[in-house]
């Protein structure tokens, strides 16, 4: 194999994407479609390929550098796969619009620009790539409803600060390494180095949407176009910051179980999943209340990974898969329902299981398995991130399974709002999607099943070849040997199911599920009735629950807060001290300039 | 040396009346006078041909330049003007006493020439290094007359036509 | 002959700097932008001198006045684009005044 | 050979005033654009039969013209932006007079930059910044109106100041050297580099130079002449006039007169991070959309002497290069601009709105040159910066690193802010019916972003064969 061939998967993406912009509405999803195909077949060739390709780049010591092995393999094609169900999906949802041909160009160019992250050996190389991720991820927010561009300009800043971090991550261990090629790097986390790792770390979780740095997604998720939602937050963008923070945890940084770095990332992690989560639960919009699930996942791969321990890892790599596809499908469900019926208002919602069974269908399975029912995909590799986390410590233990029970009981709210009950009057026009959107969605939900049955098959060909020597010969795949484990999960599980039935029970009044349906979505409403209602202990723990979400929320909107008020209002105080400065006297500026000419003079004639 | 010391006092004087002076008028033909005094200091330092271009030129030309200028706009009112000055006198009044501060400070301080000062042997001719070494300036100058020209075809004679 | 040079250009160098400020202060002070165009006129004289007088105590009189002259003749060309200008921003405002001319700023 | 870059446009330009003044007026626009392309032509052929190998010395008649790569480089600059400029004159000024004197003026203005990086001469230096900047201020004022006149007047007077200090620091080196040449200064100034008088004429000299390239807080004039200029004009003066009279005649008498002491390299740190940061932040508030251009040119240009200020190899090749992009993306962002304001009527951003939808070509290309400003990958403008920044870290001002990376955010708001204003967004009213901006101002603005998009996708090989030779001019 030619080593050339790894720049193939960078410059087709790239090239169709360039094409897509300028082809006419008619054939753009073709070409898409074609290109996403190619990059599909070119990843499946490169699977097990170990090839490097070495030029000599600019004339100061860069080296530009692709090298495709086990796990980069691994990435692409996982996003390959990802891209050609999205690009088909989109042929349909985005057939009206107008800018789908930017929808496209900016999908591709990720595509191709992911790639390279992916396989770049070079820090500076990767970056560069890193970067233009960035640039698309602008663009395809921008692109949305009308009030986008703020929310594009939102993830911008924070993605954007945070990719400064990164950046000043790479020079700072470029310079403590000597080089800049990852694979030689070898770094302790004493000194310098830990404040290097933090800084690579934030712009690894930062791209992975975790918390604090998460609050863009939401807002995103209203605004960008759906497809978007599912393919960005959903999958690649997981994919690629959970693969960097595995990348830098296991090659470039030496670490062990007990370091304060572990720490970090166990309470980031925990903390992600817990207070996502809450803000999860009372959210009243189908696309928002994914999203809220899009950051929580995040903290079960960080906290895994963060664990340091084989199982954790594996199971935060394996979580960052499966939660690619049960997480896009989960918004695929969405944009289907938002294209039937023109909202994806939960409060207009309901009934829609009998209009749309295969979505339905499909939700069902995703939901499920985001939820960690046993035997889906979600239930395995939570269970090896709960072994990790209880390896480690109680605490995270607890906090993940806590986030597991909020996120069982949210997708039983969610379900029960959108499908089941009774059917709204706008919607009884509603059918069932067309093919093209229907099939991704049923793709992507049975690999959560085969996934689930046959988990013994991606953990041990896909994942366990990335940790190496680090597994010191167990197997992690098959059935969790901790019956303990299982039945705690299966508890919480049950907890989830009967909370959300009395719920439901306790709120309906004379016309029962109808009334549920105008009111479930509003968990806060419900919450308002079980505290009148119910005895005291279910009161008190809905209570608590009830103070985290606004605890969380507040944090949220704190976060919010700092970037969109307090460095623009201030940013423009400063403008605006200059600006009365230039009141248009030209002797003024006369004077500035001879004053800065004494100043010049006095200094260099010192 | 005491005829030049003269010289230079007298020129600081002229561009002092011309700062100074209450009409724009007077100013311009202290100008001038200010002008016609370096062309002398120039005479005394043994650039004759410098001199003449600069009594030709800058006493006349740019003066007229001035002058017609000047007689382009409208003089002020008498009362502007003695308002003017009453303002004119605070605004004014401590340049002279800061010229002579910075003369007596430089005095003072007996700024020194601290580099050897190279010494040309070849004496040559005004106008064989203005055609032969210089020449690159000379084409400079016509460059600057042609753009010169063009402003003052766009500033002066349309502004005519546009009747305002 | 050098020492006598060098205490030429001190003394010289002393009107110089005395015209610089005049100059200087007449475009800073002056209300008239014809005025602020005579001080720029004083500054140059004062640049014209400087040149003369290097060539003068390096011995080099023939360089400095080649350069001057292309100076002088550069000089004229200025002051007339200026005053035309000037007279242009007068026709708009019918005024020489400086503080017509401050509606760009911020 | 190199004269021709002189002599051919001065008998074009006095060609075109001799009688026959009505088929002249026809064919000026013609003329113009064929001396432009064929100067983008030769240097772009980069043929070692026309230019020698490494320093070239050209002469016709006396006259001495050095050319080494840094020399190209701003050759192939000034060429394309006057292209650029010519094009957006021919879509901008209708009267038929009007445009044969702006065209005679920009060919006049395109000698004075070419003399400008040509000469080997500080006196010859003078008087070519003298053509360039004359003419630039006639341009400025083509229309008359009252704002244009404001702002060259302005600009004359400070730029008076700065020649006026370039000319005392001549007399200073004049007596020190007994010379006006690059070659005999520079060896007076090393035989004797502690006396005061050296110093004095340094400093001066720069002070000029840092009026004419408007630098902070020498940089009064630049916002009032670059947003009340004639568009045409405003794209010359900010895409290369100052550019060349100040930045490049910066770096070249840095280089080849003074040298770096430590002191010009603090100096030059200290004002180019503070232009950065305050140009950023003034931009940040503006509402006229060539003021915050401005603005932004500040900053831009604080991040060449940033760069030059390191003194060192990877620094002045980065500064160098970010002086070519900022030629490019600026003009190209100021003939956006001129598109606008024919279109629109106005530049004012609160009444701008969604031109995108209308004017397709003009919405893209300034996408492309705001991307490139703010230093994102592929486009030039990332390729430069990067390199000044990696300068500044292995020189070891990492705090000016610091700065120079943190401002790029501030550039990014910015910019943003007027993209969005400008030309995202639902369509502002009283604005549906414009159209697409003249074919002239499309061929410009397409042109310039192919060489910024160009340019930074094959980074590599520009890098290589155009911009890393420069640093010869770091060896005396």
């Amino acid at each position: 194999m030619r080593p050339e061939i790894l720049l193939l998967p960078i410059l087709i993406p790239f090239a169709s994407g360039v094409l897509a912009l300028f082809t006419s509405r008619k054939y753009r999803g073709m070409v898409a479609l074609i290109a996403a195909a190619m990059n599909l077949a070119l990843a499946c060739f490169l699977f097990k390929a170990n090839v490097i390709f070495t030029a000599p780049w600019a004339g100061f010591g860069f080296e530009f550098i692709l090298r495709a092995y086990q796990f980069s393999g691994f990435i692409i094609g996982a996003a390959a796969c990802f891209a050609i169900l999205i690009t088909l999906y989109c042929t349909v949802f985005l057939k009206e619009k107008a800018f789908s041909n930017q929808f496209y160009a900016y999908l591709l160019i990720s595509i191709a620009m992911l790639n390279g992250a992916v396989l770049a050996d070079n820090l500076v190389a990767m970056l560069f790539f890193w970067e233009g991720m960035l640039l698309t991820l602008f663009g395809l927010i921008a692109i949305g409803r009308p009030g986008a561009f703020k929310t594009a300009t939102k993830a911008f800043v924070i993605v954007g600060i945070c990719d400064l971090c990164m950046m000043a991550g790479i020079a700072l261990s470029g310079h403590l390494a000597g080089t800049l090629t990852i694979s030689k790097i070898s770094l302790d986390i004493t000194g310098l180095g830990g404040l290097a790792f933090i800084l690579l770390m934030i712009g690894a979780i930062s791209k992975a949407g975790s918390m604090p740095f998460h609050s863009w997604i939401p807002d995103a998720a209203l605004d960008a176009p759906l497809p978007f939602m599912a393919i960005f937050p959903g999958a690649l963008e997981k994919l690629i910051g959970i693969y960097f923070l595995t990348r830098i945890s296991l090659d470039m940084f030496k670490l062990d179980p007990h370091s304060w770095v572990s720490m970090v990332m166990m309470i980031v992690g925990s903390l992600t999943i817990v207070l996502a989560v809450s803000m999860a639960l009372i959210q009243k919009d189908y696309k928002r209340l994914l999203s809220y699930h899009a950051i929580s996942q995040v903290g079960y791969m960080i906290l895994g990974i963060g664990t340091l321990v084989p199982a954790g890892i594996i199971g935060g790599l394996f979580h960052m898969l499966n939660n690619a596809i049960y997480k896009s499908c989960l918004f695929l469900t969405g944009g289907a329902v938002e294209k039937e019926t023109g909202t994806t208002d939960l409060k207009k919602l309901g009934g829609l299981w009998k209009k749309m069974p295969v979505t339905f269908a499909c939700f069902a399975v995703a939901a499920v398995s985001i939820s960690g029912v046993p035997p889906f995909n979600g239930f395995f590799s939570k269970e090896l991130v709960y072994d990790g986390a209880l390896e480690r410590g109680m605490i995270f233990y607890i906090a993940a399974l806590l986030g597991s029970f909020l996120t069982a009981a949210s997708f039983l709210k969610l379900g029960h709002a959108a499908y089941l009950g009774k059917i709204s009057k706008e919607n009884e026009r509603a059918k069932e999607a067309p093919i093209q959107m229907l099939l991704p969605m049923i793709v992507i939900a049975s690999f959560c099943i085969i996934f689930g049955l046959w988990n013994t098959l991606p953990i041990q060909k896909l994942i366990q070849p990335i940790l190496g020597e680090r597994l010191e010969g167990h197997n992690y795949g098959g059935f969790p040997t901790n019956m303990m484990l299982v039945i705690a999960t299966v508890a919480v599980l049950l907890a989830a199911l009967i909370n959300h039935i009395f719920g439901v029970k306790k709120s309906g009044s004379g016309l029962g599920a109808v009334d549920h349906i105008h009111h479930a979505p509003v968990l806060s409403g419900i919450y308002d009735k079980a505290e009148k209602r119910l005895f005291d202990p279910y009161a008190i723990g809905l209570k608590i629950v009830d103070v985290v979400s606004k605890i969380a929320w507040s944090v949220d909107r704190g976060i919010d807060w700092v970037y969109n008020v307090f460095f623009v209002d201030a940013a423009f105080a400063v403008s605006n001290g200059i600006r009365s400065l230039h009141n248009g006297s030209y002797a003024a500026y006369l004077a500035w300039s001879l004053a800065g000419a004494g100043l010049v003079i006095i200094f260099l004639m010192r | 040396m005491t005829i030049d010391l003269i010289l230079l006092v007298m020129m600081t004087i002229a561009a002092l009346w011309a700062v100074m002076a209450r009409s724009l008028l007077k100013a311009a033909i202290a100008l001038a006078v200010t002008s016609a005094v370096v062309t002398i200091i120039m005479f005394r330092l043994a650039s004759p041909l410098a001199a003449v271009f600069e009594l030709s030129v800058c006493t006349g030309l740019i003066t007229a330049i001035f002058v017609s200028a000047i007689s382009l706009t409208r003089p002020l009112t008498h009362a502007q003007t003695i308002a003017m000055s009453k303002n004119k006198f605070r605004r004014y009044w401590y340049l002279p006493v800061i010229m002579v501060i910075a003369a007596a400070a430089l005095f003072l301080l007996k700024i020194k020439v601290d580099v050897p000062l190279p010494q040309v042997l070849a004496i040559d001719d005004v106008r064989n290094i203005m055609w032969n070494l210089r020449q690159l300036d000379m084409y400079g100058q016509i460059v600057l007359i042609l753009a010169g020209s063009f402003g003052i075809v766009i500033l002066f004679r349309e502004s005519d036509k546009d009747g305002s | 002959m050098e020492a006598n040079n060098i205490q030429l250009f001190s003394i010289f160098g002393i009107f110089i700097v005395m015209l610089f400020i005049a100059g200087l202060y007449c475009i800073l002070m002056t209300r008239n932008m014809m005025r602020a165009l005579i001080g720029l006129e004083i500054l140059t004289k004062a640049v014209t001198v400087l040149l003369i007088l290097a060539g003068y105590v390096t011995g080099n009189m023939a360089f400095a006045q080649s350069i001057v002259i292309t100076l002088i003749i550069i000089e004229v060309v200025v002051i007339a684009i200026t005053a035309g200008v000037i007279l242009s921003i007068y026709r708009h405002t019918n005024s020489l005044d400086r503080s017509t001319i401050r509606d760009l700023k911020g | 050979m190199p004269a021709l870059f002189f002599l051919i446009p001065l008998i074009g330009v006095i060609t075109l005033n001799l009688p026959f003044r009505k088929l002249m007026k026809k064919t000026a626009f013609w003329f113009a654009a064929v001396l432009f392309i064929f100067q983008i032509v030769l240097v772009s052929s980069h043929r070692t039969s026309f230019w020698g190998t490494g320093l070239v010395q050209g002469s016709f008649f006396n006259v001495n013209f050095y050319v080494d790569h840094l020399t190209l480089i701003m050759l192939f600059s000034i060429s394309i932006v006057s292209l650029a400029s010519l094009l957006v004159a021919r879509a901008m000024i209708s009267d038929e007079n009007k445009r044969f004197n702006f065209i005679n003026l920009l060919i006049t203005a395109a000698i004075g930059m070419n003399g400008i990086v040509m000469v080997k001469d500080i006196f010859s230096l003078y008087v070519f910044l003298e053509v360039a900047a004359v003419s630039a201020f006639i341009m400025i004022t083509i229309n008359k109106d009252k704002p244009a006149l404001e702002g060259a007047f302005k600009y004359i007077l400070l730029s008076a100041i700065a020649t006026i200090m370039m000319l005392s620091s001549i007399g200073l080196l004049l007596l020190i050297a007994g010379d006006t040449s690059f070659g005999a200064i520079s060896a007076a100034i090393s035989s004797s580099p502690q006396s005061m008088l050296v110093k004095l004429a340094m400093a001066i000299f720069l002070c000029g130079l840092f009026i004419k390239g408007g630098l902070i807080p020498f940089h009064g004039w630049l916002p009032d002449a670059y947003s009340a200029a004639a568009a045409p004009a405003s794209v010359l003066l900010a895409g290369i006039v100052t550019k060349v009279s100040g930045i490049y005649t910066l770096i070249r008498i840095v280089t080849s007169l003074f040298g770096f002491t430590p002191a010009v390299s603090k100096v030059l740190l200290l004002i180019g991070a503070a232009s950065i940061v305050i140009g950023a932040f003034a931009a940040l508030g503006q509402k006229d959309l060539k003021r915050m251009l401005a603005y932004s040119s500040i900053s831009q240009v604080g991040y060449i002497i940033i760069g030059f200020g390191t003194g060192s190899v990877l620094g002045v090749t980065g500064a160098v290069f970010h002086l070519f992009n900022h030629a490019i993306f600026k003009s190209l962002l100021f003939v956006n601009a001129a598109a606008v304001e024919k279109e629109a009527g106005t530049v004012d951003m609160d009444r701008l709105g969604g031109l995108s939808q209308t004017m397709p070509i003009t919405g893209t290309t300034s996408a492309i040159a705001f991307l490139s400003t703010s230093g994102i990958p592929p486009l030039a403008g990332f390729w430069s910066k990067v390199i000044i920044i990696i300068a500044l870290w292995q020189a070891g001002y990492i705090a000016y690193a610091a700065v120079a990376v943190l401002t790029s955010v501030l550039t990014a708001a910015y910019l943003i802010t007027m993209q969005r204003k400008a030309f995202f967004g639902n369509i502002a009213p009283g604005l549906e019916r414009t159209k697409e901006a003249p074919l002239a101002i499309c061929v410009a603005s397409i042109i310039l972003a192919a060489v910024t998009v160009g340019v930074g996708v094959f980074f590599p090989f520009v890098f290589n064969n155009f911009i890393m030779p420069v640093k010869e001019i770091l060896i005396k």
